[in-house]
C-alpha cells in the first residue's frame, strides 16, 4: 500500500540550532500514528515542517502522490491536511461555532471570487455543531471562546481542524490541560475519528493514552529518529526509555 | 441651495474615499497611512484622460483600473513585510507618489493640472451621482461584510497565522481587498479632479491620508454606518468650524485627540455607550 | 572631495535624526505606540532654546532648561494622552497622538508667532576646520553630541537590569509587574529621555538654521518613524546606524536623484527598497 | 503563610470565585483542582494580584495584602508561574531568569540562575535563544525557573505538568519535594490529579467558582464520591 | 454692506505670510471704511483660512461665492490656491483680484481675474537683468525652490539669461520644507559661482543664505520678493547683508501714497510692512476703488472698472493690460544694516512686458 504522507531527509535548522535532523518516516493510509520525544525533541518543528510553517532546509515531504515542497501552507491545508496547534489561538471575535464554521466553509473561501459570491452559511454551520459534538463542547457553541477556559479551547482547536475534513489530521498535545478523565474521553473520540477512515498523527506526552489508541509510534529525540515501530516494542527500547522515561517509566507505560 | 449642493458633492466624496478605506484597514484589518495615494491616482487618470478629451464617463473605469493595478503591486509588497512594518511601510507608498508626481512635468509636476474639462453634468447631476455611488459602495461594503469574504477578512484582521492555517490563501485575500479598496478611492479620487478642476500633488499628501484614517477611526473600526457618518463630519468640520478662524486646526487637532482619548472605538462605540445606559 | 563633503553632510543631517528618533524608538519599542507627536518636543526644544539662550545668553543652560522641558512634557504627554489608551488597538494612539501634533503645532503658532523665532545672537557659528572641511561649530556639536547621547544608550539599555526590565515590560506588562518592574517608572523615565533628546535636537537645529517655526517637527517626525523601522524597530544602536544611513543617502540622493524625487521620497523609497530586500530591517536583530 | 478567607474574585460582572477560604502552610504542597473554568487560574491570579478581589480578605505572613499591587507581593515572597506561561517571548532565556530574579541583588543572579540550570538542564543548552522560540515543554521549564527566581516563600505553579514530558515531570514534582524541605508553602493546580495525589498534603477542590471539597490529600482517594465526581480519577 | 471675499493662508505652513496678507487688506478696509466706505455703505471683509492649499481654497471660493456672496474676491495666498479658487470665482462672474501668487493659469483662468503683481516669469526676467547688467556677473549657479513659484522665477531667469551673456553653472532644487542645504551647498561649491539666484521664501532664504556664507561662498545672492520679509533678516543676521531682492515693494519710494502706507501700516500693525502686506493692501484698495466707481450692483461694471482704471497704489502706479496683468517696474533692495534699501530699479517696458492675449497664444 502507498503511504499517506512521507516525510524523506527533513532538516529544519533555526540559526545554529539543529530542531530536526534528517528524520525519514511514513505514515499509511487509515494509521493513528503517535509522534513522542522529550520536551525539544523537534516533533513541534517536524508538523511545522509537514504543514509548510517552517521550511526545511533539506528533506521532502509529500502528501499521497503530491509533492508538498513547493506549496504554501494554506495550498496544503487544501491539499488535505488539518492542525490542531499546541498553543491554541482562536478567533475571539465570533462565537465557538463560527470559529468551526469557518473552517468548515474551506469549499466557500478557496479564492476571493467565490467567497464574495457566497452568503449563505447554515451548511457550514451545521457541520461545525456537528464537529462540536463529536469533541463533546457543543453546549458552548454560542460563547465567546474569549473566556473560555484552556481545556475548552483545546477541543475547539480540535473541533476547527476535524471540520476541515482533512485527509490527514496532524494533533499537537490535543490532550493537554485536560484531567485523565477528559483525556481519555478526548483520546477515545480520536481513536473512533480514526476508526472511521480519518489518517492522523498524534503527539501527546499522556502515555497512558498514546500507547492506548496509537497503532504505531515514532520517537525523536534532539532532533533525530531514535525509534519506529509498534508500541508496546517500541517502548521497551533502551534508548527511548532512557531518553523518555523518567523513574515513572513503568507506571507510565 | 447651491452651496448646499456643492457640500455635499465634496462630503459624498469624503464618504466614498473613507468606505474604500474601511474595506482595506476596517475590514481587513490592514492598516495604510498612504491611502492618499491611490485616490490621487484616480484623479489624475482622470484628469489626464479627461484632458486628452476622454469624456468623464469613460475616465471612470480607467481611474479605477489604475488605483487597483497599484494597489495590487502595493499590496504584493506589504505582503512581504512584517505586520508592524505595514504602517510606515504604506505611509512611504503617500510619499512616494506625491514625490515621484511632484518631479513628472508630464503630470503637471508641483504646478498641478488645472483647467479639467467639466463633466457635462449639471452641479445638481453631478451631486446625485456622487451620492448614488456612496450609497452603492456602502451597500457593497455592507453585503461583503455578510458574505465569506467578510468573514475570513475578519478571520484575517484578527490573526493571519490561524486563518492561513485553516487553508485560507491569505495573500490573495489581503490582495482582494486592497484592489477593491484602491479601485474605490480611484473612483473618488476622479469625481474628486472632475469637481473642483484642478489638482495638484499636495492634495494627496499624508495629511489627506491620515484624515480619511480617522474618518475610519472615528467611525469606529469596520463599521460602515459609523465610518459614513464620522466621514460625512469631519468633512464638514472644517467649514463648520470658519467662525474660529486661526484656531481651526487647533480644534480639529484637538477633536482628534479628545475623541481618541475618551471614546476609542469611535462614534459607533460613544453611541453604543450611550444606548447601553439609557436602557441600563 | 565632494563625496567627503557629501558624507560630512549627510553625518550631520543624519545625528539629528538619531537624536529624534532615538526617542521614538523608546516609545515605540516600550509601547508598540506610533508617537508622531514626539516631534512636537522636538518643536518645543527649539523654542526653548531660543528663547532662554535670547533671555540668559548661555547656550548651555538653555539646552539643559530646554532638555527638562521636553522631558517633562514628554512624561505628562504619556500620563494623561496615551496611558489611558494603552490597551486599544495601535491606530487609536496612532490618530490621537496625529491629532496632539496638529494642536501643538498651532499652539506654538499662537503663542510664539507664525513667524518663528531665531537667535539674537546665534552661537556656535564659528567655522572649524578638520582637513579639507569646513565646519561650524555647531555641526560639531550636533555630531559629538548625537554620538554620545546614543551611545550611553545603548550600553543601559543591554548591558543593565533596567534596560532589561524595559524590554520585559514590551512582552507582557503584567508578568512584569509580577516579577517586582515597577511600570510607571520605567515608562516616565523612557519618556522623560526620549523627550529630552528630541528637545536637545531642537536646540541643534534652531543652531544650525537659525530658525524655529512651529511646523519645524512634520519632517523629522514622518522621517523619524522610517528610520525606526529601518533600525529594527526598539534597537538603540540600529536606530544610530539607521539614522546615519539615512543621511548620507539622502544627502547624495539630492544631489543625484533629486530630478526624479524630492527628499522625502528619497528616505522613503530607501525605506521601501530595504524592506523588500530584508523585510525584518536593516539592523534588525533577528 | 497564606490565608484566604471567604475569596471571592471576578472579571467585571462575572464572578469566577466565590468564598473561597484556604491556608498555605510552609513546608507544605496544597494541590488546587477542578474541571476546566472552575477558577483555579482566576484563584491563582488573584493571589499574585492581578485578578480583582471582590469579597474575602487576603492574609500573607500575618499581614493584610488584598490592597497591594503585583510588584508589593512579589517582594514580600510571592511567586507565580501562571497559565499559559506568560514568556517575555523576545527575551532571551537568560534574561528572563533575570527579569525572575530582578527584585534580588544581582550578587543572588549567579547562584540562584546554577540552582534553576540545575533542575533543568535543557534551559542551560538554550540559555540565549529568545524564549519564544522555546518548545513547549522547555517554556514550561523556563516558566517555572523565572518563578523560582524570585526567591519566593509562596510559589504558586499553574498547570505544572502541561506539555512536559513524564521524565521532567517526575523532575518537576521531586524540585517540589525539595522546596517543601525548604519550608516553601507551594499552590500547585494540575489536571493530573493522579500524579498530584501522591506528593501534595493538602488539597482544595473547585467547581464552578465554589468549593467542593477541602481537607488532607491522604483523605481524598479514600473518598469514593470525590474520586468518582471530581477527580476524573477511573 | 458690501462684502468682500479674502482667501489667506492663516494657518499651516504659510500662516506667516497669511498673516502679513490680513493685516494689508484689513488696513485697506479700515481706510475705506473710515472715508465714508461705498456710497455710505460700509465694506465688511469676509475671510477665510485656505492653509495655502488648494484643496481648502475651491471649497472656500464656493461659499463666499454662493453663501456670503460677496461682491468682489482678493486673493491673500499663494499660487496653488489662488488657482484652484479662480475657475470657481470666474463661473461665478466676480472679479477676483489677486495680491501676490505669480502663476500663469490664475490671470489665464478668464476675464474676471485680474493680477495686481508681476507674473514669476517677468521678475525672473528682471533677475536676469539685474545679475547681467547691473552687477555685472557672467557665471551663475540657480537654486530653485521646488514650488510654482521658484519655477516661474527660474523658467524667466533662464529665458533672461542668453540676452546679457550669462552662463548658468548648475541648477538646483530643493523642497518648500527643507532648512538644511549642506548638500546642496556642497555641490554648488564645486561650480565656483560669480552669483547665486536663489528663489525662496524668507523661511527657507534665511538658513540657505546663512549656510551659503558659513560654507564660505562669498558670491553675492540675488533673491526675490519672498525674501521681502524683515524676519529674513533676522534669520540670516550678519549672512543677510548684501543679499539683493527683487520685489514688488520699494521702502525708499518717493511716492507719496507709499509712504502713507508704510507709515500707517507701521502705526497700526507695530511693525513694517513687507511685501506681502503692501500687495495685498494694493489688490484690496483696487477692488475697494473700483466699487467706488462703478457701484456695487453690477459685477460686470465693476470688471471694466478694474480692467479700465489707473490705480496708485503703495507698490507702484497700476493699470491692466488686456490679460489683466500690470506693468510695472520691478524694484530692487539690498540688505543693508539690517534693513532693506534702494538699489536699483529695473525697468524696461519690452523686455519686462507682462504677458498679454497675443503673446499667450504663441
Ligand atoms: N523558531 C525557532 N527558532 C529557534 N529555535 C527554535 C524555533 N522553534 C523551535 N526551536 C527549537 O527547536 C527545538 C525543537 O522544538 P520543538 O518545538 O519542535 O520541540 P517539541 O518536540 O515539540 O517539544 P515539546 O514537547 O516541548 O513541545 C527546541 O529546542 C526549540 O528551542
Ligand atoms: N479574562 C477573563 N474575562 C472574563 N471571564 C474570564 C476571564 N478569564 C477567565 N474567565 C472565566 O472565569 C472562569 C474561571 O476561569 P479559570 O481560567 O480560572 O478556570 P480554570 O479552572 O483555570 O480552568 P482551566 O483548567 O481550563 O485552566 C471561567 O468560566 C472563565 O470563562
Ligand atoms: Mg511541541
Ligand atoms: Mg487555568
Amino acid at each position: 500500500m502507498e503511504p499517506l504522507l512521507s516525510a524523506r531527509n527533513v532538516t529544519v535548522r533555526f540559526g545554529g540550532v539543529t530542531a530536526i535532523d534528517d528524520v525519514s518516516f511514513e505514515v499509511m493510509p487509515g494509521e493513528l500514528l503517535g509522534l513522542i520525544g522529550p520536551n525539544g525533541a523537534g516533533k513541534t518543528t517536524m508538523m511545522r515542517a509537514i504543514v509548510g510553517i517552517h521550511r526545511p532546509q533539506k528533506g521532502s515531504v509529500s502528501l499521497g502522490e503530491r509533492r508538498l515542497d513547493s506549496l504554501s501552507i494554506d495550498a496544503r491545508i487544501r491539499a488535505g491536511l488539518a492542525l490542531s496547534q499546541q498553543l491554541v489561538k482562536p478567533f475571539r471575535e465570533i462565537d465557538v461555532r463560527d470559529n468551526v464554521a469557518l473552517a468548515a466553509g474551506a469549499a466557500k473561501t478557496r479564492t476571493p471570487l467565490q467567497a464574495l459570491v457566497h452568503v449563505d452559511r447554515r451548511a457550514e454551520r451545521q457541520v461545525a455543531l456537528e464537529a462540536l459534538e463529536r469533541v463533546g463542547i457543543a453546549r458552548l457553541a454560542a460563547q465567546s471562546p474569549r473566556t473560555q477556559p484552556l481545556g475548552v479551547l483545546k477541543r475547539l482547536e480540535m473541533a476547527r481542524a476535524l471540520a476541515l475534513k482533512p485527509r490527514l489530521l496532524l494533533l499537537d498535545e490535543p490532550l493537554a490541560g485536560l484531567n485523565s478523565k477528559e483525556a481519555s474521553e478526548l483520546a477515545q473520540t480520536i481513536a473512533d475519528v480514526n476508526r472511521q477512515g480519518m489518517t492522523i498523527i498524534l503527539i501527546e506526552h499522556n502515555l497512558g493514552e498514546v500507547m492506548r489508541i496509537c497503532q504505531r509510534l515514532v520517537v525523536l529525540d534532539n532532533g533525530r529518529k531514535i525509534a519506529d515501530g509498534p508500541p508496546q516494542a517500541t517502548m521497551n527500547d533502551a534508548a527511548v526509555r532512557a531518553a523518555y522515561l523518567g523513574g515513572d517509566a513503568d507506571a507510565a507505560a | 441651495m447651491e452651496y448646499e449642493i456643492s457640500l455635499a458633492t465634496a462630503v459624498g466624496i469624503s464618504v466614498l474615499f473613507a468606505l474604500s478605506l474601511n474595506l482595506i484597514t476596517g475590514f481587513c484589518g490592514q492598516i495604510s497611512l498612504g491611502h492618499a495615494a491611490f485616490f490621487g491616482i484616480g484623479a489624475y487618470t482622470c484628469a489626464l484622460l479627461a484632458k486628452a478629451g476622454v469624456p468623464f464617463f469613460a475616465t471612470l473605469p480607467a481611474a479605477m483600473a489604475l488605483p487597483a493595478l497599484f494597489g495590487l503591486v502595493v499590496g504584493l509588497a506589504s505582503l512581504r513585510v512584517r505586520a508592524d512594518f505595514l504602517a510606515i511601510t504604506t505611509m512611504g507608498i503617500g510619499f512616494l507618489f506625491v514625490g515621484v508626481v511632484r518631479q513628472q512635468d508630464a503630470l503637471g509636476g508641483e504646478m498641478g493640472i488645472s483647467a479639467i474639462p467639466d463633466s457635462g453634468l449639471s452641479k445638481l447631476a453631478f451631486m446625485l451621482l456622487t451620492v448614488a455611488l456612496c450609497v452603492l459602495t456602502a451597500l457593497l461594503s455592507q453585503y461583503i461584510r455578510r458574505s465569506w469574504m467578510g468573514q475570513v477578512f475578519n478571520a484575517i484582521a484578527e490573526d493571519e497565522d490561524t486563518t492561513r492555517v485553516m487553508g485560507i490563501d491569505v495573500p490573495r485575500f489581503k490582495l482582494a481587498a486592497f484592489a477593491i479598496g484602491t479601485a474605490l478611492a480611484g473612483l473618488a479620487g476622479a469625481l474628486y479632479a472632475s469637481n473642483l478642476k484642478f489638482i495638484s500633488p499636495d492634495s494627496f499628501g499624508f495629511v489627506e491620508s491620515m484624515t480619511v484614517l480617522s474618518m475610519v477611526v472615528i467611525g469606529g473600526i469596520g463599521s460602515v454606518p459609523g465610518v459614513t457618518v464620522a466621514a460625512i463630519v469631519l468633512a464638514l468640520l472644517p467649514s463648520m468650524f470658519t467662525f474660529v478662524g486661526e484656531y481651526k486646526l487647533l480644534v480639529y487637532g484637538g477633536l482628534l485627540f479628545l475623541m481618541m482619548r475618551f471614546s476609542p472605538d469611535g462614534v459607533t462605540g460613544a453611541l453604543r455607550r450611550l444606548m447601553a445606559r439609557r436602557r441600563a | 572631495m565632494l563625496i567627503v563633503e557629501l558624507i560630512a553632510q549627510g553625518l550631520v543631517q543624519g545625528s539629528i535624526y538619531a537624536l529624534i528618533a532615538l526617542g521614538l524608538t523608546l516609545v515605540y519599542g516600550l509601547l508598540r505606540i506610533l508617537h508622531v507627536a514626539h516631534a512636537a518636543l522636538f518643536t518645543l526644544g527649539g523654542y526653548m532654546g531660543v528663547l532662554l539662550t535670547n533671555q540668559t545668553g548661555s547656550l548651555g543652560l538653555a539646552m539643559v532648561a530646554a532638555m527638562l522641558v521636553a522631558g517633562i512634557a514628554g512624561v505628562l504627554m504619556y500620563r494623561f494622552c496615551y496611558e489611558p489608551i494603552l490597551h486599544q488597538p495601535p491606530f487609536v494612539p496612532l490618530i490621537a497622538s496625529i491629532g496632539l501634533f496638529i494642536a501643538s503645532e498651532e499652539i506654538y503658532r499662537l503663542v510664539f508667532g507664525a513667524y518663528g523665532l531665531s537667535y539674537a545672537d546665534p552661537p556656535l557659528q564659528g567655522q572649524v576646520a578638520i582637513g579639507a572641511l569646513r565646519f561650524k561649530q555647531a555641526e560639531l556639536l550636533v555630531m559629538v553630541g548625537g554620538a554620545l547621547a546614543i551611545g550611553v544608550l545603548a550600553l543601559l539599555q543591554s548591558r543593565t537590569r533596567l534596560g532589561i526590565a524595559c524590554q520585559a515590560t514590551v512582552t507582557d506588562p503584567q508578568m512584569a509587574e509580577s516579577f517586582g518592574i515597577d511600570l510607571k517608572t520605567v515608562r516616565y523615565v523612557n519618556f522623560f529621555v526620549g523627550s529630552a533628546l528630541a528637545g536637545a535636537a531642537g536646540v541643534m537645529v534652531a543652531l544650525l538654521n537659525n530658525l524655529v517655526e512651529p511646523t519645524m517637527g512634520s519632517v523629522p517626525s514622518y522621517k523619524a518613524l522610517a528610520i525606526i523601522v529601518l533600525g529594527g524597530l526598539g534597537s538603540v544602536p540600529g536606530t544610530l546606524l539607521a539614522a546615519l544611513t539615512l543621511g548620507i543617502v539622502e544627502s547624495f540622493g539630492t544631489i543625484y536623484l533629486g530630478k526624479l524625487l524630492d527628499r522625502n521620497a528619497i528616505a522613503f523609497a530607501f525605506l521601501i527598497l530595504v524592506l523588500m530586500v530584508r523585510p525584518q530591517g536593516l539592523f534588525a536583530k533577528r | 503563610m497564606l490565608q484566604l478567607e471567604g475569596l471571592g474574585c471576578g472579571y467585571g460582572m462575572f464572578q469566577a470565585v466565590e468564598d473561597l477560604s484556604l491556608e498555605l502552610q510552609p513546608g507544605r504542597i496544597t494541590g488546587l483542582i477542578g474541571a476546566n473554568g472552575a477558577g483555579k487560574s482566576s484563584t491563582l491570579m488573584c493571589i499574585a494580584g492581578h485578578v480583582a478581589m471582590t469579597a474575602g480578605q487576603l492574609r500573607f505572613e500575618g499581614q493584610d495584602i488584598g490592597q497591594l499591587g503585583p510588584r508589593e507581593r512579589v517582594k514580600r515572597g510571592i511567586a507565580i508561574s501562571p497559565e499559559g506561561r506568560r514568556l517575555f517571548k523576545d527575551l532571551s532565556v537568560e534574561d528572563n531568569l533575570k527579569v525572575g530574579g530582578l527584585i534580588h541583588p544581582t550578587s543572588c543572579y549567579a547562584q540562584d540562575r546554577d540552582k534553576v540550570l540545575g533542575l533543568f538542564p535543557r534551559l542551560g543548552e538554550r540559555l540565549h535563544s529568545l524564549a519564544g522560540n522555546l518548545s513547549g515543554g522547555e517554556q514550561q521549564m523556563l516558566a517555572i525557573g523565572r518563578a523560582l527566581m524570585a526567591r519566593p516563600k509562596l510559589l504558586m505553579i499553574d498547570e505544572i505538568s502541561l506539555g512536559l514530558m513524564p521524565k521532567v515531570i517526575d523532575l518537576c514534582y521531586r524540585a517540589l519535594e525539595q522546596l517543601r524541605r525548604d519550608g516553601l508553602a507551594v499552590l500547585v493546580v494540575e489536571q493530573n490529579t493522579d500524579r498530584l495525589l501522591r506528593v501534595a498534603d493538602d488539597l482544595c477542590v473547585l467547581e464552578s467558582g465554589r468549593t467542593v471539597w477541602k481537607g488532607k490529600a491522604a483523605d481524598a482517594r479514600a473518598d469514593a464520591t470525590l474520586t468518582a465526581r471530581y477527580l476524573g480519577l477511573h | 454692506d458690501v462684502k468682500i471675499g479674502l482667501n489667506v493662508p492663516l494657518t499651516g505652513f504659510a500662516a506667516a505670510d497669511g498673516k502679513s496678507a490680513l493685516e494689508g487688506a484689513k488696513l485697506a478696509v479700515a481706510q475705506a471704511n473710515a472715508a465714508g466706505g461705498i456710497k455710505g455703505e460700509k465694506i465688511e471683509l469676509v475671510v477665510y483660512d485656505d492653509q495655502a492649499s488648494p484643496k481648502e481654497a475651491a471649497p472656500i471660493a464656493t461659499k463666499l461665492v454662493e453663501k456670503d456672496k460677496v461682491v468682489v474676491a482678493v486673493s491673500g495666498s499663494y499660487s496653488a490656491s489662488t488657482r484652484a479658487a479662480a475657475p470657481v470665482f470666474q463661473a461665478a462672474k466676480v472679479p477676483y483680484v489677486v495680491a501676490y501668487s505669480i502663476h500663469p493659469d490664475v490671470t489665464a483662468t478668464g476675464d474676471y481675474m485680474f493680477r495686481a503683481s508681476t507674473m514669476g516669469e517677468v521678475q525672473g526676467r528682471a533677475g536676469a537683468k539685474l545679475v547681467g547688467e547691473v552687477l555685472k556677473k557672467k557665471k551663475v549657479a540657480l537654486v530653485t525652490l521646488k514650488n510654482d513659484f521658484g519655477q516661474a522665477l527660474a523658467a524667466g531667469f533662464k529665458e533672461g539669461a542668453p540676452k546679457f551673456g550669462i552662463q548658468i553653472t548648475g541648477e538646483y532644487e530643493y523642497g518648500m520644507s527643507d532648512r538644511q542645504f549642506g548638500p546642496l551647498i556642497s555641490r554648488l561649491k564645486a561650480d565656483n559661482p560669480e552669483a547665486i539666484y536663489a528663489s525662496g521664501y524668507f523661511f527657507t532664504a534665511g538658513p540657505l543664505v546663512s549656510q551659503l556664507r558659513a560654507a564660505g561662498v562669498t558670491a553675492p545672492v540675488i533673491g526675490q520678493e519672498g525674501y521681502d520679509s524683515e524676519k529674513f533678516i533676522e534669520i540670516a543676521g550678519a549672512a543677510a547683508e548684501g543679499v539683493y531682492v527683487t520685489t514688488s515693494l520699494d521702502r525708499d519710494s518717493a511716492s507719496p501714497v507709499t509712504k502713507a502706507y508704510l507709515a500707517d501700516f507701521k502705526k497700526t500693525v507695530g511693525s513694517g510692512s513687507d511685501m506681502v502686506a503692501a500687495s495685498t493692501y494694493s489688490a484690496t484698495a483696487i477692488a475697494i476703488e473700483a466699487m467706488k466707481k462703478a457701484g456695487t450692483a453690477n459685477r460686470e461694471a465693476i470688471r471694466d472698472a478694474i480692467a479700465g482704471g489707473t490705480f496708485e497704489t503703495p507698490v507702484g502706479k497700476l493699470t491692466f493690460n488686456d490679460l489683466h496683468e500690470v506693468n510695472k517696474d520691478v524694484q530692487v533692495q539690498i540688505v543693508k544694516d539690517k534693513a532693506f534699501r534702494r538699489f536699483a530699479v529695473v525697468s524696461d517696458p519690452v523686455f519686462l512686458a507682462a504677458p498679454t492675449k497675443a503673446s499667450l497664444k504663441k
